[in-house]
């Protein structure tokens, strides 16, 4: 009698189990429902093999409800944790709650519908409408819009001032002369060249310095150590292949 | 209702309303009016006046359009306009976004208990009865949903509070998609449902269509 | 005309003759009554009632129609006022527009770097913004866009000597070049194309900006 293509779900399924029941939604017998639902997937499965998923996810909640509302209570259990009966409450509202929203769905699609039971004006005349497009720009915008654009096409100000930065191949030519110079652990940060007051070129040079630390390294012209984990200093000396 | 007006007003509202297919909107007949006259005491001598007829005006929230009446529903053969039948899926999931809007599809599906298969919200999405409703204030700011104009239109419903049976499921707290546990433990302490559909307004930011760069992309 | 009839068949065809996307044969209307009743007083009174009404159901050979009342012809129209976005592409197109007067499509193109998407001349036209400003001197005779009044009256401005110029702008804070470092990062984030300004300088055509009257001096 149950065809498994005509539902919506397991809390589907019980819901029209529950119907059968004949009573009140509130009155509902969960023990009994959670026998029809075990009873009702064990004759599904041997046709769909594939169940859904969730159809056993809910069996094996159901027959846990089941165990629990058989079994006296244990002792208070903890806090957080609903009792049997709270379960089934739980189960019942959702029960509710879903039978709820189907008798709405009916209600709804049985109103006089437009285009079914209501109907409108079939032959349209013209009414023009005019919409009059009012835009949110401000002059702010406009002169935001300006500006950005201004100083995107600047982009002469970039030829002037990238050389300011220190590049990797200054470092790098900077390390390799002073190769010579380094036979035993130092700090790296002693060959920074110093760029007083220029913050950012003396960040850049920090970076650079650093790559070219490592390419020295890689290239077996120069060692480095670190002991002291993350920002702790790096020691250099040269390597065993230095020219 | 009784404020006076005039007569000529009524005739020009009448003839825009009725030459229109899609319900207009209150603000945009009034503008047919003199700036000193009611547009809300001509629309309702109409809505009057047009009461027992063979077609009534009706309002959609803040629009206005004549339908013919519902009670000839059986009685006017009239070529149907072609209703796509809906779905049991699709009709539930209507009935609880409806009644439960703003709301996400994680709830809708808490509600079913069921995943959301593929097209039902494109469907009714596509049959123009909802629409997004900005995002939840929530982890992952998921999308929210609600009904729009044409789902009140196609269902003949004055506005949202119209809804049927919309008091006694608040007050019996089945207006509540949170989880079950949740839902039903916190029952006793809130008292009420937390989703109030006249407050939904004001609590979340609609969704923004338009918001990107190139918003006027009708125009490209 | 004054034979009885009953008002429950008034109601049906007036409700038929609203819905139908056409005018109706007398016998078509005669269809939805009773094979006894008489489809003939029935449009009679319909015509009556509506008589003076803003609608009037008319009669065209030998089909009816329902037919908004002639004299109000002329106002059947719906003003609606949108809010509508523009994109930043447009308004970036409209300020180039602004400082640049008059200018060419292919030299807003040139400054901008980009192609300029279909719409946006139209948009801004449409918005009564920029207007055509005659054509240029030079092979192929372009046209030239300049702002109009509607321009000046939506940014409040008196006169286009009241943009600021490019010193002004940076004085607001608005026109910010910083260190190149700086610049670097942003255009990364911005994801934007520069401008080769090399090229373009010597490839454009200087805008004969001094030779018109309302030019600005922004090539300062």
């Amino acid at each position: 009698m149950l065809d498994l293509e005509g539902f919506e779900g397991p809390l589907d399924v019980l819901l029209t189990l529950a119907r059968d029941q004949k009573v009140d939604l509130a009155k509902i017998s969960i023990l009994k429902l959670a026998d029809q639902y075990l009873e009702f997937v064990n004759r599904i499965r041997q046709r769909h093999l594939d169940l859904a998923a969730e159809y056993l996810v809910m069996a094996a909640w159901l027959a846990y409800l089941k165990s629990r509302l058989l079994l006296p209570e244990p002792e208070p259990e903890q806090e957080d944790l609903p009792s049997a009966a709270e379960m089934a409450d739980i189960l019942a509202f959702r029960l509710r709650r879903l039978e709820a929203m189907q008798r709405l769905g009916t209600g709804l699609v049985n109103r006089a519908r437009l285009g079914r039971d209501v109907f409108v004006r079939g032959e349209p005349e013209e009414v023009a409408v005019v919409t009059h497009s009012l835009f949110d720009v401000q002059l702010f915008d406009l002169l935001k819009a300006y500006s950005d654009h201004v100083v995107r096409t600047s982009v002469r100000t970039l030829h002037i001032e990238a050389p300011d930065l220190y590049s990797v191949e200054d470092a790098l030519r900077r390390l390799e002369r002073m190769l010579g110079t380094m036979p035993d652990w130092s700090v790296l940060s002693a060959y920074l060249p110093s760029f007083q007051g220029d913050a950012l070129k003396m960040k850049s040079a920090m970076a650079s310095t650093f790559i070219a630390a490592l390419e020295l390294a890689k290239q077996g012209r120069l060692q480095l150590r670190q002991d002291g984990g993350p920002y702790s200093p790096i020691y250099v000396k040269t390597g065993d292949v230095a020219a | 209702m009784t404020d006076s007006f005039d007569p000529e007003h009524l005739r020009i509202i009448e003839a825009v309303l009725f030459a229109s297919a899609q319900p207009l909107d209150e603000r945009d007949l009034a503008d047919k009016l003199p700036a000193d006259s009611d547009v809300g005491v001509v629309l309702a001598e109409l809505q009057r006046q047009y009461g027992g007829r063979g077609v009534n005006l009706v309002r959609r929230e803040h629009k206005w359009a004549f339908r013919t009446a519902p009670d000839l529903a059986g009685r006017l053969t009239i070529e149907q306009t072609q209703t796509r039948r809906l779905s049991r899926a699709a009709i539930e999931v209507l009935a609880i976004i409806a009644y439960n809007q703003p709301i996400t599809r994680a709830e809708i599906e808490e509600v079913r208990g069921v995943a959301l298969s593929k097209g039902t919200l494109d469907l009714l999405f596509e049959a123009g009865w909802i629409r997004p409703r900005g995002r939840r204030r929530s982890p992952g700011k998921p999308l929210q949903w609600g009904t729009s104009d044409g789902f009140l239109d196609h269902f003949g419903l004055e506005s949202l509070e119209d809804l049927p049976n919309l008091k006694e499921l608040k007050a019996a707290g089945l207006l509540d998609t949170r989880p079950a546990a949740d839902a039903y433990g916190n029952r006793a302490v809130d008292g009420l449902s937390p989703v109030d559909i006249d407050d939904v307004a004001e609590d979340e930011p609609e969704l923004d269509l338009l918001d990107d760069d190139d918003g006027l992309s009708l125009a490209e």
